[in-house]
């Protein structure tokens, strides 16, 4: 821990970086985002089970970006990641949000994180998405701590659910869709968490023509819900925030862990692993299947 | 449609250069198709947003057909690899949410292709009747949707503003 | 059948075409023509081995050989006259072992052939050395499960 | 706004399933309609009139008419409109015929359908902005790609009209394929001697800048604005110093260590070589696979006799680049190789066939070398094998050609009359040879064409026997040829000396990279599609990019001839005039919502987005975000669709105009 | 076709008719040498006749029934793949499989006939494509004798390489494979033109002039580009070639007798076995090791 918040000091005071973002400790077992510029706080920096947010998220931000811009040069950000949250920086520097030489991530050997704030860390209260995790050393990182340790082992609950989802007819899988997106009443904390959710105006508060219902009647979420998984289908690095961040519990990141299966069926792409393979969307191989087209 | 047998309401969108041409080809050629499908013309498949399928669906079509030049006869070159693309991820997609696959199909049709037009519109009529009225879409609750919701006048405003971005 | 475009390819080639009464291009053409008595009253389709090589050699991917199957089988079905009585008699022979075996048996195969052919001479010269060499079995071999072989010629029989 | 619908009867060619005049009062009654009418020919005379006169009397803002495809009549009608002073981008048309009348038999469902039609296009025009054309300046020089007679003919024709060419050939010499040739078919003249006054009037052009041993690697702008990047490649000789006396060849130590391919491999050539005695330029070019120096160091022998010190071990590769208005594609063809099937081919060899195992089984291209009185034979009809005289010679036809399950569906076109002319060449040379010809069928179109198939039977005594041949094989030094007289319903079998095949013509290799670099559509053979079958055979699908010759499909030398000066005369009808006018169908960015993710300027097919850097008060660049090159966009709206905030739109095609017609159904 | 995983080496086995009678000491041969390069086999149990080319020249649904009643079985007894020496019987096998898998309507009535639902696709192997998956490698490893003064003619057949799309092994017209494991062995191969040619097998009883004409041109051409032995992967080939060749002496009084082995026999002669371990000596035409490199030696 010392290292980091000695590392993370001699960030700023060398003036390598504008700000540093990572995390602070709230109560024992709860932390929270915290941005650093002065280097006197960098004692505040944690890094543990409980830092369960993606920090990728707020590179996009437009009042954090502002720290970037002096007078006459541009500085550097420095993130804490998570290796599963290196993915979306991947995805984001693919993107064009940040220059890879804008952002200097300091990452760490992961063993997992607990599913909420408040949980003992064991393999019960395992977060979905390290069950599945093959990325306990971050992909691209320029400084890294912590050592290597294993994760506790744990059924996955989300991969049963789409098997089972898979069983089913279009009929009674339109009914749970139908039903899990009725619960939407359009807060929009998926898109405001998601990493990948730049966009300085998001399509459905696009107006004229209005492109998605805003209502948040059924027709309306339906559609929403659609398209966020479609804009995010071939991006989506699994972080899983959304279904974190969803106070009606919609189990989002399904849909999404769904598409990022087809995907990698279909074109073998995971989003955010690498920084030299083409992005999905805007990349095309002529030898994509042609299978359902007459 | 005032026929009291129900009529299935289709929707094709397809681009301007092979398929809009295969479709005016099927017409010279006095070639016979079903009535149902209305063709809405776009320069080139890759320009199809999958949000046009939804608005399709949300006002009442019950099948829609998306048809572009073949691979590598693109006019644009490249326009339809991208919508392959595109249109395989999205065709999983509402598989997944429940959207019986017939509702949206695709096909490539060149301008020479009259008869695959007529045989492919033919086709997706008959699967879209064996499917039947697509009332899970269209019974879902929209209430306070008001006829154009896509152009309410609340938004002239917004028209105004939006015209000013976008011509700067 | 449309996909023949009378090239010759496959009579070029075939191994067997110097014993055949017409070219197996025009055992196609006659049908392609509609004359199908002349087509399936001709010596070729029963010649015909099987070996591929037109299928293989085909410029227009037509499988020639599997039509050729094909014509044999409607040949049996209409009852046409088989002109190469001999090759039928040994096929029919050859599957009346499996009916009743469930494997070849060569013994009994080739005594019911020429019970059947009435050409009872031919292949004595080999025969011994055979049974000599131990080759030859004195028993048939049988499967343990006979039925679900019968039931497949029953099931598959146009009779 | 004031909306006037038109709705044309076509004679009875839309009224006799549409009700006409039903459709037309339904659109009265729409909001926004201010004038509805139907007429028996809305493109006639009286027809446009009837519009024009409308639109002035009740002041209309926009009209949609129902009749034909926009195809047909959208030009005419959107010029009514201009002469009555509404914006050409204001009128719609409804597709009633093509896509309604004569597709369907039921007259209820057609004119309900027919009435949806004018809905969609009513709500269409509502929404519809007025654009205008834009205007482009034009770069009066083409690029020439490939030197072969196409490529010569268009260079000479474009530069003799006054205009620069800039003449880019692959090999190191110009002449292609057809200074290959022996004698041409059906007159029997030299194929040099035509050939090679043509190829000196382009090297000493002085409009034409000719860049052999090079090759384009990069094409990016739009008609009458392409910037050509052509790579140079080194020749290690001095272009400005050679003399050509070609000592440097004489006295090159290395001669036996490569293929002469100029000579179809039947010859070999030194390190340092020009490809053919006739070549142009002169220049010879230093092979660096097998040349000594680059080996290991030494030799040096002609920089030794060359006393011009033109020799240049150290040149490297150049890069040019050329501002250009048009290009002409002329890169030609190659014959199908026929070995054995490898993995990486597209297309199934001819095993059965024996090339490349048997020497004297040989194809076409090798035979004119053969029977040219400056090959490796002097023009005597030898053997490969043991250089003796084959006394009988088989000629296959169709060997790929017509051939599906070796991946070739197509007729090569040209293979009828070569065969025939290299069978008249052989008995000419060899008097009391035999020459037999297997064939499928003749296909001998063309002036005087079948007459030269028919002298070659009835003069020269050639025997074309009518079937595809299966298997060559060889046995004591002959070739056993086994076909099938599909006429005679005979097999046949010949012992032949030697075997030509007239193997298939399909694209150069390297065709489908050079269309992607020029942005050109290809078919699945590679060969480069025209705009239109029948009516714009010599062009593209891109503008300002055209086709002449092979690499459009097979050809003989005269339709070459003739597609190159169709080529040259497109070129010159688009230098005609200073500026270029171009549809106003393009995409524009909301640079103030574009978040700059770029995924726009990943799909777009003619690179037409740039990167634009939005800048701070202190010049900070605080966003990246996407600019449309206005002159460059093609207008396919890829972009549009891919953009994820919507921050792009295409005009003419806007999304609010789709929205509605969606909305209208 | 499923490739192989792990270096558990075992595959399914389907003799075929022709291995328990008239060609047993390829069976015999097979298993030899197999067992040598560390392999085993699992016999297919209850096996029946694949209906050979006389199921499909009369009866095609009745050919794909028998045929697919094996690949049933192998399914039933967990094989996922079975290795059929006989061309004849490997092709049947794999081109039934084809037609079953790509065909809907002749899955729904195989599948009606037998009363089973075919899911999983065999992999079906001949003994080159065994030889193949083994590793050539083995056999050099293993090696007692170089056979290098054996010329060797490979013979294919018609049955194993055609069709080329579907077989997916080797080129239809020039094949290879079969030379690469006889260079194994160390004998050296000749280069000639019947490689694939068909010797009228299916005839072999009923017209027996056409089998010995076709036969003997095979030999003539074999022995003209300078092959001393002619080595087979097939049953009915081998029948053919060798037994044949006592009515080819008195059709063609000038005949000369030429030997003719299995492919097993061969690499079973380089492993160190001799000619009564693999089953030579019950070849009709005779041949011998020992006596072939005196032969050779002395002239």
């Amino acid at each position: 821990m010392d290292e980091l918040r000695n590392y993370a000091r001699e960030l700023l005071e060398k003036e390598e970086v504008a700000a540093v973002i990572g995390y602070q400790q709230v109560t024992e077992k709860r932390t929270k985002p915290i941005v650093i510029t002065d280097p006197a706080e960098t004692s505040r920096l944690v890094f543990n089970e409980y830092c369960l947010n993606n920090l990728a998220v707020y590179l996009t931000k437009a009042r954090i970006r502002s720290l970037m811009r002096t007078k006459d040069k541009t500085m550097k950000l420095a993130i804490v990641a998570k290796p599963c949250d290196v993915h979306s920086i991947v995805a984001l520097i693919q993107e064009n949000q940040i220059h890879r030489n804008d952002v200097h991530i300091i990452s760490f050997n992961c063993h997992g994180v607990v599913k909420d704030f408040g949980c003992d860390f064991n393999g019960d209260n395992l977060a979905a998405k390290c069950i599945k995790c093959e990325t306990h050393k971050p992909l691209y990182f320029d400084k890294i701590f912590g050592e290597e340790k294993q994760t506790p082992k744990a059924g996955d609950a989300s991969l049963e659910k789409i098997n089972e989802l898979e069983k089913l007819n279009s009929k009674e899988r339109f009914e749970f869709f139908k039903s899990e997106f009725d619960k939407c009443i359009k807060c929009y904390a998926c898109r405001a968490v998601c990493p990948l959710c730049y966009c300085q105006r998001c399509i459905t508060d696009k107006a004229i023509p209005r492109w998605i219902e805003s209502s948040s009647h059924q027709r309306g979420n339906f559609s929403w819900n659609i398209v966020r998984a479609f804009h995010l289908s071939g991006r989506c690095t699994g972080c899983g925030e959304c279904d974190r961040a969803c106070p009606m519990d919609i189990p989002l990141s399904l849909i999404n862990r769904r598409m990022a299966m087809e995907v990698k069926d279909l074109f073998s792409f995971v989003s955010g692993r690498s920084l030299e393979t083409p992005t999905l969307v805007g990349n095309f191989d002529k030898k994509d299947s042609d299978e359902i087209f007459m | 449609m005032s026929k009291q047998k129900w009529e299935p309401k289709i929707v094709a969108f397809v681009c301007n250069w092979c398929t809009y041409a295969g479709a005016d080809l099927a017409g010279t050629s006095r070639l016979k198709y079903p009535a149902n499908t209305k063709i809405i013309r776009v320069m080139c498949s890759g320009g199809i947003d999958p949000v046009f399928i939804l608005k399709a669906f949300e006002r009442g079509a019950d099948g829609v057909l998306v048809s572009g030049c073949h691979p590598n006869d693109c006019h644009y070159n490249a326009g339809n690899f991208h919508a392959r693309r595109r249109w395989d991820l999205f065709h999983k997609l509402l598989d997944f949410v429940g959207i019986e696959k017939d509702r949206l199909q695709f096909s490539w049709i060149s301008a020479s292709e009259g008869k695959k037009f007529a045989d492919v519109i033919t086709k997706v009529t008959k699967d879209i009747i064996a499917l039947g009225p697509f009332k899970t879409y269209q019974d879902m609750n929209a209430e306070f949707t008001t006829v154009f919701p896509e152009f309410a006048e609340a938004g002239n405003k917004e028209i105004a503003y939006e015209e000013e971005m976008t011509n700067g | 059948m449309s996909l023949c475009y009378q090239c010759g390819k496959c009579s070029a080639g075939c191994p067997i075409r110097f014993y055949m009464d017409i070219a197996p291009n025009k055992v196609v053409r006659l049908i392609q023509l509609g004359l199908y008595d002349e087509a399936l009253k001709s010596s070729t389709p029963w010649l015909c081995a099987g070996c591929l090589t037109c299928s293989a050699r085909c410029p227009n991917n037509f499988d020639l050989a599997k039509f050729m199957d094909a014509v044999r089988e409607i040949a049996l079905e209409k009852g046409v006259e088989v002109k190469e009585k001999d090759i039928l008699s040994f096929h029919e022979a050859f599957l009346d072992q499996i009916k009743m075996h469930g494997r070849s048996y060569e013994v009994g195969l080739v005594a019911e052939y020429k019970m059947k052919t009435l050409n009872l001479l031919q292949d004595v010269d080999s025969a011994p050395g055979m049974f000599f060499k131990g080759k030859l079995g004195i028993m048939p071999h049988n499967i343990e499960d006979k039925k679900s072989v019968r039931d497949i010629f029953k099931k598959t029989s146009k009779k | 706004m004031k909306i006037g619908v038109f709705i044309c009867h076509c004679g009875e060619n839309i009224s006799r399933t549409v009700d006409c005049p039903r459709v037309a009062h339904f659109a009265e009654g729409l909001p926004g309609v201010e004038y509805s009418i139907d007429y028996k020919y809305m493109c006639s005379d009286p027809g446009q009139k009837l519009i024009k006169d409308a639109i002035r009397e009740h002041k209309l803002d926009a009209i949609v008419v129902g009749s034909c495809s926009p195809n047909m009549h959208e030009r005419t009608f959107r010029n009514a409109a201009v002469s009555a002073g509404i914006n050409p981008f204001l009128v719609e048309i409804a597709n009633l015929r093509e896509h309604c009348s004569w597709v369907h038999d039921d007259v209820e469902a057609a004119t309900e359908k027919a009435i949806e039609l004018v809905r969609m296009a009513i709500e269409k025009v509502k929404r519809d902005k007025p654009l205008t054309k834009i205007r482009v300046p034009v770069t009066k020089r083409v690029l020439v790609i490939g030197g072969g007679i196409a490529g010569i003919q268009a260079a000479l024709d474009i530069a003799n009209a006054g205009y620069e060419v800039v003449l880019v050939e692959r090999e190191p010499s110009i002449g292609g394929h057809m200074s290959q040739l022996s004698e041409t078919f059906p007159t029997l003249d030299c194929s040099q001697c035509i050939l090679t006054p043509r190829m000196v009037e382009v090297y000493q052009h002085p409009k034409i800048k000719l860049l052999t041993y090079s090759e384009v690697v990069k094409v990016e702008g739009f008609i009458g604005n392409f910037k050509a990047t052509i790579k140079k490649k080194a020749r290690h000789i001095n272009e400005d110093l050679c003399s050509g006396c070609g000592l440097c060849i004489t006295k090159c130590p290395t001669k036996k260590k490569s293929y002469n391919s100029f000579e179809e491999n039947l010859a070999f050539r030194p390190a340092v070589y020009v490809p053919f005695p006739q070549a142009v330029p002169n220049i010879p070019v230093i092979d660096e696979t097998v040349c000594m120096y680059y080996k290991n160091g030494k030799c040096g022998m002609c920089v030794k006799v060359c006393d011009r010190g033109a020799i240049d071990f150290e040149q490297k590769d150049t890069m040019l680049v050329a501002d250009i208005g048009a290009i002409i594609v002329a890169t030609g063809y190659k014959l199908y190789n026929i070995e054995k099937a490898t993995p990486e081919s597209k297309y199934k060899g001819y095993g059965e066939y024996g090339y490349g195992k048997y020497r004297d089984v040989i194809d076409g291209l090798q035979f004119e070398r053969i029977a040219s009185a400056s090959g490796p034979t002097a023009g005597e009809i030898k053997r490969p094998s043991d250089g003796k005289e084959p006394k009988k010679i088989v000629f296959i036809q169709c060997v790929g050609s017509r051939d599906p399950s070796k991946g070739i569906s197509y007729c090569s076109k040209i293979c009828c009359m070569y065969t025939a002319k290299q069978a008249m060449l052989y008995k000419h040379k060899v008097h009391d040879g035999e020459a037999y010809v297997f064939y499928m069928d003749i296909r001998a179109g063309g002036k005087m064409y079948d007459e030269f198939v028919r002298r070659a039977i009835e003069e020269d005594h050639v025997k074309y026997i009518r079937g595809r041949v299966s298997k060559i094989h060889e046995e004591n030094g002959k070739y056993i040829v086994k076909g099938e007289d599909t006429i005679a319903g005979m097999p046949v079998e010949i012992d032949a000396d030697m075997v030509v095949l007239a193997t298939a013509m399909i694209p150069q290799d390297n065709a489908p990279k050079l269309a992607q670099t020029i942005g050109i559509p290809y078919d699945k053979h590679g060969f480069y599609n025209e705009a239109h079958p029948k009516l714009r055979p010599v062009e593209s699908t891109t503008a300002g990019v055209f086709l002449a010759g092979a690499c459009q499909s097979p050809k003989d030398i005269p339709e070459s001839v003739a597609m190159a000066s169709a080529t040259a005369s497109k070129a010159i009808i688009l230098f005609a005039s200073d500026t270029l006018e171009r549809e106003p169908v393009v995409a524009k960015v909301n640079e103030d919502l574009c978040a700059g993710c770029f995924y726009c300027k990943k799909v777009c097919p003619f690179g037409a987005i740039e990167v634009r850097d939005i800048k701070d008060v202190n010049g900070i660049i605080y966003k990246e975000v996407a600019y449309i090159n206005q002159g460059v966009c093609q207008g396919c709206g890829t972009c549009t669709a891919t953009c994820l905030s919507k921050s792009i739109e295409l005009a003419g095609f806007n999304n609010e105009e789709i929205f509605a017609e969606i909305a209208a159904l | 076709m499923k490739p192989l995983t792990g270096g558990n080496m075992r595959f399914g086995y389907y003799p075929g008719c022709s291995q328990i009678s008239s060609a047993k000491e390829y069976d015999l041969s097979l298993k030899k040498v197999i067992g040598n390069l560390g392999v085993s086999l699992d016999e297919l149990d209850d096996w029946s006749c694949c209906g050979a080319t006389s199921g499909h020249v009369t009866n095609h649904k009745l050919a794909n029934g028998l045929a697919m009643r094996n690949i049933m079985l192998a399914d039933h007894q967990g094989l996922d793949n079975i290795v059929a020496p006989c061309a004849a019987c490997y092709n049947r096998l794999i081109l039934s499989q084809y037609e079953t898998f790509n065909h809907p309507e002749i899955k729904s009535e195989i599948e009606e006939l037998l009363s089973t639902k075919f899911e999983k696709d065999i992999g079906i192997f001949n003994v080159l494509e065994l030889f193949m998956k083994i590793g050539l490698g083995k056999i050099v490893e293993n090696r007692k004798r170089e056979l290098s003064n054996l010329n060797v003619a490979c013979y294919y057949g018609c049955l194993l390489v055609r069709p080329a799309d579907i077989t997916k092994f080797d080129d239809a017209e020039e094949p290879t494979s079969m030379e690469r494991i006889v260079e194994a062995t160390g004998a050296k191969t000749v280069d000639w033109n019947h490689k694939v040619e068909c010797c009228g097998a299916a005839h072999s009883i009923a017209r027996r002039d056409i089998v010995v004409d076709l036969s003997k041109k095979i030999i003539d051409d074999a022995i003209a580009h300078g092959a001393n032995v002619m080595v087979v992967a097939c049953p009915m080939c081998h029948t053919n070639l060798d037994m044949r060749q006592r009515t080819m002496k008195k059709v063609y009084p000038g005949h000369k007798e030429f030997p003719v082995l299995y492919l097993t026999e061969l690499v079973g002669l380089s492993l160190g076995m001799n000619e009564k371990e693999l089953g030579i000596d019950l070849h009709y035409i005779d041949f011998k090791y020992d006596d072939n490199i005196i032969k050779n030696t002395v002239a």
